[in-house]
C-alpha cells in the first residue's frame, strides 16, 4: 500500500484513520456469502450487523473519546477464495476503519501480510488458526474464536479425567481445522494411560459421504468417537451411519457442528450414550431459549440482521459477541486511529459478552490466545446442552 | 522424384467385416493410376491404408521400397504423400488461403519459440509460402476466393481448394478421392488438364479414385477394379470398360450400352 | 454478383498504415503512464486482471485454439504459485523462482499431456478436471513444502528503492511487462505455422495428420504451452496476491476460468484479456451491488453476456471490424467465374414456364 | 471380511447417489448432445420446491410429484428460452451457459431459501436391513431400486420407442433430423423436460442423505460426470454400473491401498477413466462412434 | 396442376445475397431439373424451399405459401430434402436412419415394407444394417440419405446431387427406382444434378441457374439440343 512506509509518523498524531468520522465508523468484512461455506459465512455478517443495527437504533456506540458514532458494516463475498478475499480487502481498506469477523483460515491469511503492511486492523476474525493470535507475528490481527487446539484439548481433558478406560476413534477434516482439534485432543490425553486411540481417519471437505470411514471406525469397536468435523451434512450422516452399523459410542462434535436442531435431531443423537461438544456461547434453542440475552439477540437478528430462520450455525452468536467486544474496545478508544483501536482491543479482560456461557469470557490480553480462549464442555440432553464437568 | 507404390496382399478387417482382401498392385513412378469399383468396394479404405489412417490387418504397403503399413499418417505426409478426401474437409471458418497454407506446414522451418518471437526466417518463410499458395489458387481458378471463408464457397469448389492444399505439400505421391464429384462437365475437363500437368511438370505419381468413367478413361495409364474388397481386374481403362465382369459389377449393362 | 463489399469507416481506418503503426505505440505509451496516474485500488485490480488474463490465455491455447477441453488450467496456476512461494521462502533469486515456476508447470503439463492427449473429447475434460481435484488434497499432503491447508505467504513485491515507485505501481509494471510479453509471444504463435496446426487439430485430426501434423504431438505441445503459461500466471498470482493455499486450485476456479475464456472469446487473444477482466471485475461488481446475491447476479451476468454475444466479448470487437477481410480481397475480384451461358442464351427461352408442361404426363 | 463386504455395500449406496445424477446427464446428452452442468442445480431447485411444500404440510409424495411437474416445465422453458440460442453454435459456449445457469440457480436457491442446511424427509425409512453381517439402510435400498427402475426405463426409451429414436436423431444432427419432419425445437424441449424430471427424482432420492443446501450436488456432480464418461455417454446401464464401480473402488482403495488413503481416493475414478478409455474410448458400455475420413 | 411454384425467390447468407430471383415451377407428378455451374445457387434454391435458408419472394407449395416455415414444418407438408453432402445421422444405425425417415408416418406395416424396399434397392445397406451411418462408405451414405427421403413417402422430393459418389450402375439404379416411384406413387421431384446425362433420364424439363438467377428454362429435349448446354454440362 502507498501508506505503507509512513505509518510510523502518524502513530501519535491523532489524525483520524480512514473509515471513521465524528459520528460514524465503518467496519469491513470479507467472508463467504456464496458457495459451500455460505451458511456460516452469512451468519458472520448477520450477527454483527444485527448487533450494531440494534446499537445504531439506540443512537450509536459511545467511544472513549466522548463521541457517539453509528457503526456501519460493509460486507463482501469472497466465496472462500483467498484471491477474492485479498481483492475484497484491497477494495475495502481505504474506506473502512477496521476489518473484522470474516470467516476462514486461508482467506484471512491471504491478506494478513498486506494488512500488517498497511496497518489495517484485522480484528476478531473467525478462525481458530493460532497465527492470528500471536502479537509478534500478527500485530494487527486478533482471532475471536478459540483456537482449534483449545476445543480439542477441553474434551481431551474431560475424557482423561473420567477414570475409566476408553478406546477412542478419530475422524477429522483433512485441514488445519481437523488437525488442530486432533492435536489439542492428543496433547490433553498424552500420558493418560486410560485413553487409547485405536483408529484415526480423515475425510475431505469436498466428500459427499463418510460411510466408508464410519464402517472402518465402527470395526475398531471404540467407545468414544472424536469427530472433528466442520460440515453439517457430513456430521448428520456420520451419526446416522454409526447407528446403522449398530455402533453407538460416546460422541464428540466441535462447536460449529453441534447445533441441536441442525445436526443432532436429524442425526438421531439420542441413540448415543452421550454427545459432547464444547461451547462458549449459549445456543438459541433448547434450555436457553427463555434467557433475556437470547431473546434480545434473536429479535435483533430478525430485525436488523435480515436473518429470518433460527440460526443453524453458532457463527451468528459468535459475531454478535464480536459486536459486543468491538463496542467494548471502542469504549476505550481515546483517539480515532487504528493504532489506538488495536491498543484498546488488546486491553479487554474478563468481559462477559452477551450470550456467553458462565465460566467463559473475552480476554484479549493473553498473548498467543484469541479473544475467547475458554470453553466449557457440554453434553446433549435431547433438546439442548448442559455444561458438564465429568465424563460419564 | 515421383514415388513408386506397391501393395502386396493387403487385408483390412473391421470386426467381422472384411473390407479388403489380398489386394496387390504396383503403381510405377510417374504413373496416373485409377482405382474404380462399386460403392463400398473398399477404395477409400485402400487409400486410408496407404496414407496411414488405417493399418492393414495383413499385407504390405511399400512406397519407394520402404514398408509403410502401420506408419502414422503425419509421418507419411512428411515423406511426400498427399491426399484429398472424398468428403472435403476444410476449416470452414478460415479463409481459403489459410486452408491452402496448411498444406505447407511441414515445409515451414522453425520451432514454436522461433514463431513466437517471429524471427526473420519464419517471416520470410511465411511470406514465400503465401505467395506460392496464391499462385496455386490462381492456377486452379480460385484466386478470387482466396480471402473468403471456406464456408462461403459452394460445395463443388471445396474439392478444388483441397487439391491446392494437397499440392502445396509438394508431394511425390498424390491420392485423389473422387476429385470430379460434383463438378459440371466443363470443370471436369479442366481437372483432367490439371492432373496431366501435375505429372508432366511436377513429376508426381497420382492415384485416383473416381466414378466418372470419362475422367478415368482420359487420364489413367492403368486401373485396378475393386469389388467387395478384392481385386477384380487390372489393366488399361479401356480394357476395364469392356471387361464383362466390370460391366456386371460396376458400370452396369445399360450404362455400358449407353456409352457404346 | 451480389457479394457486398464492406467499406465501412472502421475497416478503412484499419487499413491506414500510419494508424496501424501508431496504435500499438499509443497503447504502449498509455500502458507506461497509467500505473503512475491511477489509484492504488485500480492498480491492484489491473494487476489481478493481468494474472487471470494470462491464465485464460493459456487455457485458450489448449482449448480455444486446439480444442482440448481442459478443466485443469487452475492446477498449473496453483503449481506456479506454490513453486514461486517456495522459492521465495527459500531465499531464491526472484528470476530463479520465475524460471522454476515456468519449468515446473511446463514439465508437469508435459507429463500430463503425454497421457491425456491420447484421449479425446470429454474424456480429456474428465482427466484434466482430476488435476485440481487431486491437486488440493495433494497440496495438503505435501505440507512440508506447501504449508498444508494454511497455505504459503511470500512477500517479494516491494518496489526496489531505485525506482521510486509505490509497491502497487511496481507490481502493475511487472505484471504488464511479463503479461504483455506472454500475450505478444502467444499472439505471434497462434497466427502462423503453429496456429494453423492447432486449428486443424481442433477441426479435424484426420486432415491434420494427412498434412504432416501429428495430432498427438501438437496436442501435447499446446497443452505444455498452456501449462507453461499457467505457471507464469501462477508466478504473477504469487507476486500480486502474495499468498496461496490449496483453495487456489479448487476445481470451481477451473470452471470459472473456462467460463471466463468463453465469455472473453474462445480462440481470441484479446478475448483472453477480456476474459481475465471478466474473471476479476464481475465478482467486484456483484459485491458492490449486493454481496449477499453474488451468485445470483454472476449467473445473470454470465447468461446475459452470452445471450447477447454468443461468441464472447471479443466478437463484439470482431463485429465492429468485420468486412476488413473482404475489402482486402479487392473489390470486384471476389466473384466466381461462371460458365458464360447468359450472354449467349439468356432471354431466348428464359421465363417461359409454359414449355415445361410439355413433358411426359 | 465383514468390513470388506460392508465397504462394498457402502460403496454401492454412495455409487447410487452418483448414478442418480449421472442418469439425468445421460438423458440430456442423448437428447441434446450437451453436457449439462446445471443438471444438479435444477435437481436442487426441484427438491427445494418439494421441501417448501412439505413445510406447508403437503404430503411428501405429493410434494415430490409437484416438483417433478415443475421440473418438466422448467426444463422445457430453459431449453426454449435459453439453450435454444446456443444449440447451433459452439458446444463449449453451450456448456458454459449451463455453468452460468448452475450459478444462477444456486444463487436463487440461496436467496429464496438461504444457505442453511435443511432436512428433506426421506421416502424410505432409515431402518436397516441386515444380511451376511452387513447392514444397509432401507433408504439406500430404496434409492438403488428406484435407480434401477429409472435405468431400465431410460434404456427402453432410447432403444425401443419412437420418441427415443427421435430424441437421439435430433441430438445427433438437428438440421438433418428436421428434413425428416422431426419437430426439432419441441423434441429438444421434451428432452430437457424429461431430464429435469429425472433430475427431480434423483434429487428427492439423495437429498435426505446429503442434506438440502443450494450446493448440495456440486461435489456429487463431478463423480456423476466421471460415471457418465466411464460408463459410456450412450448407455444408461453403463453409467449406473460405472457409478457403482466408482463408489466401491474408491472405498476399497482408500482402505486397502495405503498411499491413496481417504484424502486421495478422489483420484480413483479418474485413474479408472484414464485406464478404461485408453482401451475403450467409448466407455465401458458406450456405443462406438466412428469418425471416418 | 402446379405443385410447387417459385417466383422471384431471393436468398442470402448473412449479408451475402446469393439468390437474386429464381423462378421455376414443378407440376404435380412432374420432374424438373436445375442445372448450373458451381456456386450458381442450386443448393441454395433447394434450401430456400425446405426452409433452411431465409428466403424472399414467393414459394408456393400446393397452393400455400411456405416461405418462412421451419424445415420440419416443410417436411411435414410432404417435402423431402436429400441434402448435399452427408445427409445421414452418423451416430445412428442404418436401420434407425431409415426409421427416422418414416417419423411422420403412422402405418407401421407400410414402414416395414418400405424399409425392405430400400434395402432391396440398396443391397449395400442391407449388409450394413446395424452399422453406424458414419462408418459407411461415401456412396453408401448417399444411398442411405436417398433411402431416408424415400421412407417419408413425400409428395415432392428435393434431390441435391443424389448421384454424387455413386458408382455408375448404382446411380442408374437409383434413378430408375425414383422414376418408378414417380410412376407408382405420383411423387413430384426437383433435381439438382451435375451429371446432366443422368438427370435428363429423369426430368421432363430443367432450369439453368447462373449467379443466383434462373436464366433459362426448357424441356429436356430443347435443352439437350443447345450447344452451350452440351458444352457445359453434357460433354461431346
Ligand atoms: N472405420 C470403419 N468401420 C467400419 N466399417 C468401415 C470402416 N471403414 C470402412 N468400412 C466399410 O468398408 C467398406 C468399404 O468402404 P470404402 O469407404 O472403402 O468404400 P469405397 O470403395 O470408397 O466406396 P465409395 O465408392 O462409396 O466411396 C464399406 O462397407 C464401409 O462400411
Ligand atoms: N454459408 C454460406 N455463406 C455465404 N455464402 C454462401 C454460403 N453457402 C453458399 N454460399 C454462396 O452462395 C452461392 C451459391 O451456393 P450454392 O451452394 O447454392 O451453389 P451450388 O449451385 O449448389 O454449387 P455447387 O454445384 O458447387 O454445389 C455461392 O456463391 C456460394 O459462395
Ligand atoms: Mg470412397
Ligand atoms: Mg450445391
Amino acid at each position: 500500500g502507498r501508506e505503507g512506509g509512513d505509518g510510523g509518523d502518524r502513530g501519535s498524531g491523532g489524525e483520524a484513520s480512514p473509515g471513521i468520522t465524528d459520528d460514524s465508523v465503518t467496519l469491513g468484512i470479507s467472508t463467504p456469502l456464496s458457495g459451500a461455506t455460505a451458511g456460516p459465512g452469512t451468519c458472520t455478517v448477520a450477527g454483527i450487523t444485527a448487533y450494531f443495527g440494534m446499537k445504531n437504533a439506540e443512537g450509536g456506540v459511545e467511544f472513549g473519546d466522548g463521541k457517539t458514532r453509528t457503526v456501519e458494516i460493509e460486507a463482501l463475498d469472497d466465496t472462500y477464495d483467498p484471491q477474492q478475499a485479498k481483492a475484497n480487502y484491497d477494495q475495502l481498506k481505504d474506506d473502512v476503519f477496521a476489518m473484522t469477523a470474516g470467516l476462514g483460515t486461508p482467506t484471512n491469511r491471504a491478506w494478513r501480510d498486506a494488512a500488517i503492511a498497511d496497518e489495517v486492523p484485522q480484528a476478531l476474525i473467525m478462525t481458530g488458526d493460532p497465527l492470528f493470535s500471536d502479537p509478534e507475528e500478527s500485530p494487527w490481527q486478533l482471532g475471536f474464536v478459540p483456537i482449534y487446539q483449545n476445543e480439542g484439548e477441553a474434551f481431551g481433558e474431560l475424557l482423561a479425567s473420567s477414570g475409566q478406560q476408553h478406546r477412542v476413534a478419530i475422524l477429522s477434516q483433512n485441514d488445519d481445522y481437523g488437525e488442530g482439534y486432533v492435536e489439542g485432543f492428543k496433547s490433553a490425553v498424552e500420558g493418560a494411560d486410560n485413553i487409547e486411540i485405536v483408529e484415526e481417519l480423515t475425510y475431505e471437505a469436498t466428500d459427499t459421504s463418510v460411510d466408508a470411514q464410519m464402517t472402518e471406525l465402527a470395526a475398531s469397536d471404540a467407545d468414544v468417537m472424536f469427530n472433528a468435523m466442520s460440515l453439517v451434512p457430513l456430521a448428520v450422516s456420520a451419526l446416522q451411519k454409526a447407528q446403522q452399523l449398530n455402533w453407538t459410542p460416546s460422541w464428540f462434535l466441535p462447536s460449529n457442528t453441534s447445533s441441536p436442531g441442525g445436526v443432532l435431531t436429524p442425526g438421531g443423537a439420542t441413540a448415543f450414550p452421550g454427545v459432547y461438544s464444547v461451547a462458549f456461547s449459549k445456543a438459541p434453542a433448547g434450555p436457553a431459549a427463555g434467557d433475556p440475552d437470547v431473546v434480545e439477540y434473536l429479535a435483533a437478528l430478525k430485525q436488523y440482521g435480515d436473518y429470518q430462520d433460527p440460526p443453524a450455525f453458532p457463527h451468528c452468536q459468535w459475531s454478535w459477541m464480536v459486536g459486543a467486544t468491538l463496542e467494548q474496545a471502542f469504549g476505550e478508544m481515546t483517539e480515532p486511529t487504528r493504532e489506538n483501536f488495536m491498543e484498546a482491543l488488546r486491553g479487554i479482560s474478563g468481559f462477559e459478552a452477551p450470550l456467553m456461557l458462565p465460566d467463559t469470557s473475552v480476554d484479549t490480553t493473553e498473548a498467543g490466545q484469541p479473544a475467547v480462549s475458554t470453553v466449557v464442555v457440554q453434553k446433549y440432553n435431547g433438546k439442548g446442552y448442559d455444561t458438564v464437568t465429568t465424563f460419564e | 522424384m515421383a514415388a513408386e507404390l506397391v501393395l502386396q496382399d493387403v487385408d483390412l478387417q473391421f470386426g467381422g467385416i472384411k473390407v479388403l482382401q489380398e489386394v496387390s498392385f504396383t503403381v510405377e513412378p510417374g504413373q496416373i493410376f485409377g482405382l474404380v469399383g462399386p460403392n463400398g468396394a473398399g477404395k477409400t479404405s485402400l487409400f486410408n491404408c496407404i496414407s496411414g489412417h488405417y493399418t492393414p490387418t495383413a499385407g504390405a504397403v511399400r512406397i519407394d521400397g520402404t514398408e509403410v503399413q502401420g506408419a502414422r499418417p503425419a509421418t507419411l505426409a512428411r515423406h511426400g504423400l498427399a491426399r484429398t478426401f472424398q468428403h472435403p474437409a476444410l476449416q470452414l471458418h478460415e479463409t481459403v488461403l489459410e486452408n491452402v497454407l496448411l498444406g505447407g506446414h511441414s515445409r515451414l522451418p522453425g520451432s514454436p519459440l522461433a514463431w513466437a518471437v517471429r524471427t526473420p526466417g519464419t517471416r520470410r518463410a511465411e511470406k514465400d509460402l503465401r505467395a506460392e499458395a496464391l499462385d496455386l489458387l490462381e492456377r486452379n481458378g480460385l484466386a478470387w476466393a482466396a480471402h473468403l471463408p471456406a464456408d462461403e464457397l459452394s460445395h463443388g469448389l471445396h474439392k478444388g481448394v483441397e487439391l491446392c492444399r494437397a499440392l502445396l505439400m509438394k508431394p511425390r505421391l498424390l491420392l485423389l478421392d473422387e476429385p470430379a464429384a460434383g463438378l459440371p462437365h466443363a470443370e471436369v475437363e479442366q481437372l483432367i488438364a490439371t492432373v496431366r500437368r501435375l505429372r508432366s511438370e511436377d513429376d508426381i505419381t497420382v492415384v485416383i479414385v473416381e466414378h466418372h468413367m470419362g475422367l478415368i478413361a482420359a487420364l489413367t495409364d492403368r486401373v485396378v477394379v475393386l469389388d467387395h474388397g478384392r481385386k477384380l481386374m487390372e489393366g488399361t481403362a479401356a480394357e476395364a470398360q469392356s471387361d464383362p465382369r466390370v460391366i456386371e459389377a460396376y458400370i452396369g449393362k445399360d450404362a455400358a450400352d449407353d456409352a457404346a | 454478383m451480389a457479394r457486398a463489399v464492406d467499406t465501412s469507416p472502421s475497416s478503412s481506418l484499419r487499413q491506414n498504415p500510419w494508424l496501424r503503426r501508431a496504435v500499438p505505440l499509443l497503447v504502449v505509451v498509455v500502458l507506461a503512464v497509467l500505473p503512475l496516474v491511477l489509484t492504488e485500488n485500480t492498480n491492484d485490480t489491473l494487476a489481478r486482471i493481468g494474472v487471470f488474463a494470462v491464465a485464460v490465455l493459456g487455457l485458450n491455447v489448449v482449448m480455444g485454439y486446439t480444442g482440448q477441453v481442459s478443466l485443469g488450467q487452475i492446477f498449473f496456476v496453483g503449481l506456479g504459485a506454490y513453486v514461486t512461494g517456495y522459492g521465495v521462502q527459500q531465499g531464491w533469486n526472484v528470476v530463479l523462482a520465475f524460471l522454476a515456476a515456468c519449468l515446473a508447470a511446463a514439465v508437469a503439463g508435459l507429463v500430463v499431456a503425454l497421457a491425456a492427449a491420447r484421449l479425446g473429447g470429454l474424456a480429456i475434460a474428465m482427466v484434466t478436471i482430476a488435476l485440481p481435484i487431486v491437486g488440493v488434497p495433494l497440496a495438503k499432503r505435501l505440507s512440508d513444502v506447501t504449508g498444508g491447508s494454511q497455505g504459503l505467504s511470500a512477500r517479494f513485491a516491494e518496489a526496489p528503492e531505485a525506482t521510486g515507485l509505490y509497491d502497487d505501481q511496481w507490481v502493475l509494471y511487472v505484471v504488464l511487462v511479463i503479461g504483455g510479453a506472454v500475450f505478444l509471444l502467444t499472439r505471434a504463435l497462434v497466427r502462423g505455422k503453429y496456429g494453423r496446426a492447432f486449428a486443424i487439430v481442433k477441426g479435424n485430426e484426420a486432415v491434420a495428420s494427412s498434412m504432416g501434423i501429428s495430432p498427438y504431438r501438437y496436442k501435447v505441445l499446446a497443452f505444455t504451452i498452456a501449462s507453461l503459461i499457467g505457471g507464469i500466471s501462477g508466478f504473477l498470482y504469487m507476486f500480486v496476491i502474495q499468498y496461496t493455499s490449496p483453495e487456489t486450485m479448487s476445481f470451481g476456479h477451473s470452471i470459472e476460468l473456462l467460463a471466463a475464456m468463453v465469455i472473453g472469446g474462445a480462440g481470441s487473444i484479446i478475448g483472453s484479456l477480456l476474459g481475465g477482466a471478466y474473471y476479476v471485475l464481475v465478482p467486484e461488481l456483484t459485491n458492490q451491488v449486493d454481496s449477499s446475491l453474488t451468485a445470483l447476479l454472476q449467473g445473470v451476468i454470465l447468461l446475459a453476456v452470452l445471450f447477447v454475444l454468443p461468441g464472447g466479448l471479443a466478437s463484439l470487437l470482431r463485429r465492429l471490424t468485420r468486412g476488413r477481410r473482404r475489402s482486402g480481397a479487392g473489390s470486384g475480384a471476389a466473384a466466381p467465374p461462371t460458365t458464360p451461358l447468359s450472354t449467349a442464351v439468356s432471354g431466348t427461352s428464359a421465363e417461359e414456364p409454359g414449355k415445361e408442361r410439355q413433358g411426359h404426363a | 471380511m465383514g468390513t470388506f463386504v460392508q465397504l462394498v455395500v457402502d460403496g454401492l449406496s454412495t455409487g447410487s447417489v452418483y448414478a442418480a445424477i449421472a442418469l439425468a446427464i445421460v438423458l440430456v446428452h442423448q437428447a441434446t448432445g450437451l453436457i449439462n452442468f446445471a443438471q444438479g442445480g435444477m435437481a436442487v431447485l426441484a427438491v427445494y420446491i418439494a421441501w417448501w411444500l412439505t413445510t406447508k404440510d403437503v404430503p411428501l409424495i405429493l410434494a415430490i410429484l409437484v416438483s417433478i411437474a415443475f421440473s418438466i416445465a422448467f426444463g422445457a422453458v430453459v431449453e426454449r428460452f435459453l439453450m435454444r440460442r446456443f444449440e447451433r453454435g459452439d458446444p463449449d459456449t453451450a456448456v458454459v451457459v449451463t455453468i452460468g445457469l448452475l450459478t444462477l440457480i444456486t444463487g436463487v436457491a440461496g436467496w429464496l431459501w438461504t444457505y442453511n442446511n435443511q432436512q428433506f424427509p426421506s421416502l424410505f425409512s432409515l431402518d436397516t436391513v441386515n444380511f451376511l453381517g452387513v447392514s444397509v439402510s432401507q433408504r439406500s435400498l430404496g434409492t438403488t431400486a428406484v435407480i434401477i427402475v429409472v435405468m431400465v426405463l431410460l434404456q427402453a426409451l432410447f432403444v425401443g420407442t419412437k420418441l427415443g429414436l427421435a430424441l437421439r436423431a435430433v441430438a445427433n444432427n438437428p438440421e438433418s433430423a428436421a428434413f425428416s419432419g422431426l419437430p426439432v425445437g419441441r423434441l429438444l424441449m421434451v428432452g430437457w423436460g424429461l431430464a429435469a424430471a429425472l433430475g427431480a427424482v434423483a434429487g428427492a432420492l439423495v437429498a435426505p442423505q446429503l442434506t438440502l443446501t443450494p450446493g448440495m450436488l456440486d461435489n456429487a456432480l463431478v463423480y456423476a460426470l466421471a460415471a457418465v464418461i466411464l460408463g459410456g455417454l450412450t448407455s444408461p446401464v453403463g453409467v449406473v454400473v460405472a457409478a457403482w464401480l466408482i463408489g466401491v473402488l474408491e472405498n476399497l482403495a482408500a482402505v486397502y491401498v495405503s498411499f491413496i488413503g481417504y484424502d486421495l481416493k478422489v483420484a480413483v475414478p479418474f485413474i479408472l477413466i484414464f485406464v478404461v478409455l485408453i482401451v475403450r474410448p467409448q466407455g465401458l458400455f458406450g456405443r462406438k462412434t466412428v469418425v471416418r475420413v | 396442376m402446379t405443385l410447387l411454384e417459385l417466383e422471384d425467390v431471393t436468398a442470402s447468407y448473412g449479408p451475402v445475397q446469393v439468390l437474386e430471383g429464381v423462378s421455376l415451377s414443378v407440376p404435380e407428378n412432374g420432374a424438373v431439373g436445375i442445372l448450373g455451374a458451381n456456386g450458381a445457387g442450386k443448393t441454395t434454391t433447394l434450401r430456400a424451399i425446405s426452409g433452411t435458408v431465409r428466403a424472399g419472394g414467393r414459394i408456393v407449395f400446393d397452393g400455400k405459401d411456405i416461405r418462412g416455415l421451419r424445415p420440419d414444418q416443410v417436411a411435414a407438408l410432404g417435402i423431402a430434402h436429400v441434402p448435399e453432402g452427408r445427409g445421414t445421422l452418423g451416430d445412428l444405425s442404418v436401420r434407425d436412419n431409415l426409421r427416422v425417415g418414416a417419423y411422420l408416418r403412422k402405418d407401421r406395416k407400410g414402414v416395414a415394407e418400405d424399409i425392405d424396399f430400400c434395402l432391396d434397392l440398396f443391397p449395400n445397406l442391407a449388409e450394413r444394417i446395424t452399422s453406424n451411418a458414419s462408418a459407411l462408405s461415401g456412396g453408401e451414405q448417399q444411398m442411405l440419405a436417398v433411402g431416408r427421403a424415400i421412407m417419408s413417402k413425400p409428395r415432392l422430393l428435393l434431390l441435391d446431387e443424389a448421384s454424387l459418389g455413386l458408382a455408375p450402375s448404382t446411380a442408374k439404379n437409383v434413378y430408375d427406382a425414383i422414376r418408378k416411384l414417380r410412376l407408382t406413387s405420383g411423387i413430384a421431384m426437383l433435381v439438382v444434378e451435375q451429371n446432366a446425362n443422368l438427370a435428363f433420364t429423369l426430368v421432363d424439363s430443367a432450369t439453368v441457374l447462373e449467379t443466383g438467377r434462373s436464366v433459362l428454362t426448357g424441356t429436356s429435349a430443347e435443352l439437350k439440343g443447345m450447344d452451350e448446354i452440351r458444352r457445359a454440362y453434357l460433354g461431346g
